[in-house]
């Protein structure tokens, strides 16, 4: 990207150049139409301008042309939308074997925090050729994260999370902005994302001191109680949560909910709203007693059970996803 | 202009006076439009949060007083009926029979005000008003369930209460207002038979805020009631 | 010009304008048309203060760091730009300025149906305004004017309840102007004038007229919500409490989409009556313009979560609000091709209206198909929030809305004065504003794309070539704003007199004096001729002050 | 043309027995709160509201028998627009867990 004039962002994830490609279909269309109705009018403005002696034809009009110039745009513009929805649909469905950070934004820094445990602020490193799943929430007001050069974006809402992959494919530094207007140093939350090859990015993720954050999870699922009630020998006052991650859940009032990151979440800042089926609301909130932060390590903790025990690696991946999104995938 | 001479009330850029009503009441209807869309904003964030917090909505719900409400609506619609016959009164041109429902109607408007303010007065008590003194209790619906909520959830429906019959009863005392006028207007004999848009058109806006309290009365007074 | 001064000897007909002189006679009038003047001088001059913000912004971003002002100065500075141009100048100028004076004339009534409303309206306006202008020097507001929540609701200490309020008073304003419209359009149309003789911007009037009533109330009672949540703690949109800030969202765009039709449309309405006259012709298709107004106005419903389309709706949900949106670009399409092959065999004079008009078509085009851009969600997630939508809805709401309505100015100009502006003068200052918008928006498509964030106090250096070509472009484009402004003022005085249609244009407007008498005619007309009828009307070649 | 004929054709007992009519309504809304009718009750609830509400503006508000369809056009396309507002926004909430 030229530092002068830059005319076209950098490419360094795999859908820079999916949406790149359809943006310049959609430019080539645009430029045609634009041209096609400049020149049309000038042709005409010149050639029917008025000469003493020739008056205007009167021409009430055609539906044929009416009903042309109705439909065929329409079919055109029908394929800009299957096009972008293929594209937001890929940008929407993390694979399964995507490597996830949770992200917290606040009035104005960026927090992340790697599965490993590393956090940073306003920095982002990732390696290229991994997939990463962002898992993000704000502490205040709402966010977006939008990094140009991934073609990628996505608000961060208080009190629930929003998710974002990617698959960094160039090594470099690239712009990370906050899109959505968040207040006076609204500007000023940007950030670096640092993409590295994966041996520099080996070497700097293992300079980390901190435990990962499953393990910060574990420690407050028991500081806090939780385990009293969840067990994971007998039946406890609340549901085992072994490999409840991402699997249905029966609710007392007959609905089925998917165990989802922002349903996990829910059930600690809002037990009673969900009540699994079987179980008694007995459940006290944690609104308000757990960071964010903690939060995420706890959801960390309980998605972390949802893999199964050691010795069948060969099925790692396999719960994180439904068969139905398989399926779904495999027609992308 | 010669047509003014014989009806006062009609307007000078109007043709006649049919044109002067259908133009009124055209409007009337356009502006009841607008009404329902203002009260749809709210009505959509009702079943918005009702679909997202079933619980802490039935609970709260059950905060409410059936009695009162239902006391209120049948005032509403007694207060209705009272309208469309002052309508009927003064299409007839019985000024003192027009007069004596419109004060009737004035009347049952306060009263459900009044109904209203006991209720929110009970709120207040309760600390069921939305804000840093708000307090909601895990609590026993009608057969002795207990139905444990999040305060916060529940002081979400109570935002909504607040919000809806707030905007509500602020049209009631819109609609007081304006029949107090009208009253007074038809007594010194301001509407005849043929010159009684004023009231239909009060008329009108009435019934609109009846309407909207009888969708409001179920939605939240009666969620969950049963066992 | 021939200037045609009235012989000494014969007295100035009684108009609308020397119809009383006292400030009473002007502000407590029920005429339509003294109310458009109204209107017309508030909004000019909210156009100004909102003028000014804009230069402001833009002399900020001059270089990449924020050193004009500070951050928390900078976002007001937009936030007042946003809020004063959208509410207080694009939503009113055409329909109240220019619908105010002339859709009771081109449907041969003597006022609006309401007349009393209509003075109200532009009470309300004022008051709303004066409060915006209270709110403006007592601090501003720092939310942009989109108002979001929770940032409004609970982080931000500026002004926003007086803003909400200034916006949900002039909100009535608009409401009242659409009410009357819509009456005014059904029950006061003259004998003979049926719909399908309406001139096209009547119709494109009781569009928006319906895009108002309908459309307003939501985000009327969107900002009273966010006001008691502010106020009295009720926590509608308190994600603490369960609320979801989306909702607010929704609600907002429910209307706020909409509003860029309520903008667009009468504009649109204007072309139609410009490139009929000046091209000689019956609109092309007139059937299908008049109905994809109102197309346009309903669909307009349709289509609000696209603005959200990254805002964590469900994926489901942005994909059915995308495909509904692309709909919307039929009609206006149909509008732009119809207008062009009305050009088809006419006989086409380049009058300034007419340079608007050519002006309007291009800048439109733009913009409607750099909306496509937008509907499109693969392309929409990387350049929403970006200067690509800034540079977006410019190009329709300044490109278009502004290109129509002072096309129209010009147009109805010695209709509305009795006088004829400055040709020369005219020409000069429309191929000013082109050219200055094209450089002041046409850069900012790129920015975007590349990554510029809007709402930006300061960006990396990378972006500053661009946005000094676009800070370039704004100095022309308000040289070209101010230059109208001089010479419609100049011409009250001085330009030549007007007759009752310079033109030699259709439409009812035109068969009474310039200006108006007061009831607008002095006998009510019976049309029994299709809108357009230029094959029916001598053009004048010689006398015609068009060509020049 | 005109709609102001329309409501001189009902008598005072007629409104009185609109009145009642809603009245019982009431009554019968009030009483299904109580029965538990599982997914039905809201449904029940909103059905018997928009009976009453559709009583009041069929014969308080006299768009029944109005020789005019404007006014009748005027209030369907109200509820139309708000069914749009609701079903759109809820087309967002319902499908957020899809998957």
């Amino acid at each position: 990207m030229s530092k002068f004039l830059p005319l076209w962002p950098d490419q360094a994830s795999t859908s820079a150049g999916q949406v790149d490609a359809l943006y310049i279909y959609l430019l080539l269309v645009a430029g045609v139409m634009t041209a096609l109705i400049f020149f049309a009018v000038t042709v005409l403005a010149i050639k029917y301008r008025r000469v003493p002696g020739r008056e205007a034809q009167q021409i009430e009009g055609s539906t044929i042309l009416e009903i042309g110039w109705s439909i065929i745009p329409f079919f055109v513009m029908l394929t800009f939308f299957i096009w972008g929805a293929v594209i937001y649909f890929k940008e929407r469905t993390p694979p399964a074997d995507s490597t996830e950070i949770y992200v917290v934004a606040k009035q104005w820094m960026w927090k992340f925090e790697h599965m490993e445990g590393q956090r940073e602020i306003n920095e982002l490193h990732v390696r290229t050729g991994q997939n990463i799943k962002l898992i993000m929430t704000s502490q205040d007001v709402i966010h977006s994260f939008f990094v140009p050069a991934f073609r990628l974006k996505q608000d961060v809402l208080p009190g629930r999370y929003t998710t974002l992959w990617f698959k960094a494919t160039v090594p470099g530094h690239y712009h990370l902005f906050c899109a959505q207007y968040c207040g006076t140093m609204h500007s000023g939350m940007g950030g670096d994302i640092v993409v590295m090859t994966p041996q520099d990015y080996a070497q700097w993720i293992a300079g980390g001191t901190s435990p990962p954050l499953q393990e910060t999870g574990k420690q407050l699922f028991s500081t806090l109680g939780c385990a009293t009630c969840h067990r994971f020998d007998v039946q406890g006052r609340g549901p085992d949560l072994t490999g409840v991650y991402n699997k249905p859940v029966l609710l007392e009032d007959g609905r089925t909910v998917i165990a989802d990151e922002n349903y996990v979440r829910e059930s600690i800042l809002n037990p009673t709203a969900k009540i699994v089926n079987g179980f008694k609301p007995v459940m006290p909130t944690f609104q308000g007693l757990v960071s964010e932060e903690q939060l995420n390590a706890l959801v960390a903790y309980v998605k972390s059970l949802a893999q199964p025990p050691p010795g069948t690696a060969g099925l790692q991946n396999q719960p994180a996803i439904s068969p139905a999104q398989t399926q779904k995938m495999q027609v992308q | 202009m010669e047509h003014a001479v014989h009806n006062p009330a009609l307007l000078h850029h109007f043709a006649d006076a049919q044109q002067q009503k259908d133009a009124a009441s055209l409007g009337m209807w356009l502006f009841l439009v607008t009404e329902i869309m203002f009260f749809g904003g709210m009505f959509c964030a009702y079943l918005v949060y009702r679909l997202a917090h079933f619980n802490a909505f039935a609970a709260g719900s059950q905060q409410l007083s059936i009695a009162l409400g239902a006391t209120n609506t049948a005032v509403l619609i007694i207060s209705s009926v009272t309208v469309v016959l002052a309508v009927k009164a003064a299409e007839a041109g019985r000024r003192k029979v027009l007069v004596g429902y419109l004060v009737v109607t004035v009347l049952l408007g306060m009263t459900f005000l009044a109904v209203k303010g006991f209720e929110y007065r009970e709120k207040f008590e309760k600390h069921h008003i939305p804000g840093p003194t708000f307090k909601f209790t895990n609590t026993f619906d009608d057969n002795g369930k207990q139905i444990p909520v999040n305060p916060k959830e529940a002081e979400l429906f109570f935002s909504l209460y607040f919000a809806m019959t707030g905007m509500h009863a602020l049209h009631m005392i819109i609609g007081c207002g304006l029949f107090s006028v009208l009253a007074v207007l038809a007594w010194k004999g301001h509407y005849s038979p043929g010159y009684f848009t004023p009231i239909e058109n009060a008329g009108l806006y009435w019934h609109l805020v009846d309407i909207i309290w009888i969708y409001l009365f179920p939605l939240l007074y009666l969620i969950s009631r049963h066992s | 010009m021939a200037s045609r001064v009235i012989p000494a000897n014969q007295a100035p007909k009684l108009n609308y304008l020397n119809n009383g002189h006292s400030l009473r006679s002007w502000l407590l009038t029920t005429d339509h048309k003294r109310i458009a003047i109204l209107y017309l001088i508030s909004v000019t001059t909210f156009f100004f203060f909102g003028g000014f913000f804009a230069m402001l912004i833009r002399l900020e971003l001059l270089t990449p760091q924020g050193d004009l002002m500070q951050a928390d100065t900078y976002n007001k500075v937009f936030t007042m730009h946003g809020m004063i141009m959208v509410f207080f100048f694009l939503i009113p100028v055409v329909p109240a300025v220019l619908g105010n004076f002339l859709v009771p004339l081109m449907i041969g009534a003597k006022d609006l149906a309401f007349p009393r409303i209509n003075l109200l309206s532009w009470y309300l306006y004022i008051i709303g305004g004066i409060l915006m202008t209270h709110v403006m020097l007592s601090g501003g507001v720092d939310t942009g004017w989109t108002f979001y929540s929770p940032f409004s609701t609970e982080y931000t200490n500026t002004k926003i309840v007086e803003a909400g309020l200034a916006v949900f008073i002039a909100g009535f304003s608009s409401i009242f102007t659409g009410l009357n419209f819509i009456v005014t359009i059904h029950r006061m149309r003259a004998p003979g004038l049926t719909w399908s003789r309406l001139p096209l911007f009547v119709w494109a009037n009781y569009a928006t007229s319906l895009i108002m009533v309908l459309g307003t109330p939501v985000i009327a009672i969107t900002i009273v919500l966010v006001a008691v949540e502010r106020l009295f703690h009720l926590g509608i949109f308190d994600p603490r409490l369960g609320g979801d800030p989306l909702l607010f969202q929704h609600l907002f765009w429910f209307y706020s989409h909409p509003a860029v039709y309520i903008m667009i449309l009468p504009s649109m309405g204007v072309i139609s009556e410009l490139i009929g006259c000046f091209s000689r012709k019956r609109i092309f298709g007139y059937k299908f313009v008049a109905l994809s107004s109102i197309a346009i106005a309903v669909l307009g419903f349709l289509v609000w979560a696209h603005h959200m389309f990254v805002a964590g709706i469900s994926l489901y949900a942005a994909m059915i609000f995308s495909f509904l949106t692309f709909f919307i670009g039929v009609p206006s399409a149909v509008k732009v091709f119809n207008w062009t092959a009305t050009l088809y065999k006419g006989s086409i004079t380049y009058a300034t209206p007419m340079l608007y008009a050519f002006g309007f078509i291009g800048l439109f085009t733009i913009g409607g198909l750099t909306g496509l851009f937008l509907a499109t969600l693969g392309i929409d997630v990387h350049v929403h929030d970006t200067y690509f939508v800034v540079a977006h809805f410019h190009y329709v709401m300044v490109g278009g809305v502004l290109m129509g309505y002072l096309g129209g100015m010009h147009f109805w100009w010695p209709k509305i004065s009795g006088r004829m502006y400055p040709e020369g003068w005219a020409k000069l200052s429309a191929l000013l504003i082109f050219a200055g918008f094209n450089l002041t928006f046409f850069p900012q498509f790129i920015l975007g794309y590349v990554g510029m964030p809007r709402r930006y106090w300061q960006y990396p250096p990378e972006f500053q070539v661009l946005n000094v070509l676009s800070t370039a472009g704004a100095s022309v484009l308000a040289v070209g704003y101010l230059l109208p402004m001089i010479y419609f003022l100049w011409s009250l005085r001085y330009g030549p007199i007007a007759e009752a249609n310079p033109w030699h244009a259709a439409g009812l407007e035109w068969k009474t004096t310039s200006p108006p008498p007061t009831f607008n005619f002095d006998e009510t007309p019976v049309v029994t001729w299709e809108a357009y009828n230029y094959d029916e009307i001598p053009d004048k070649e010689l006398e015609a002050p068009v060509a020049r | 043309m005109s709609d102001n004929a329309a409501h001189t054709s009902r008598s005072q007992g007629f409104y009185i027995a609109i009145g009642i009519g809603l009245l019982v309504g009431t009554a019968t809304t009030v009483g299904a709160a109580f029965v538990n009718l599982g997914p039905f009750n809201p449904i029940i609830a909103l059905l018997i509201a928009t009976i009453k509400a559709t009583l009041v503006v069929l014969f308080f508000m006299h768009v029944k028998g109005a020789s005019e369809k404007l006014t009748g056009a005027v209030v369907v396309s109200g509820f139309f627009f708000l069914a749009i507002l609701i079903s759109l926004s809820l087309a967002d909430y319902l499908t957020r867990s899809w998957r």
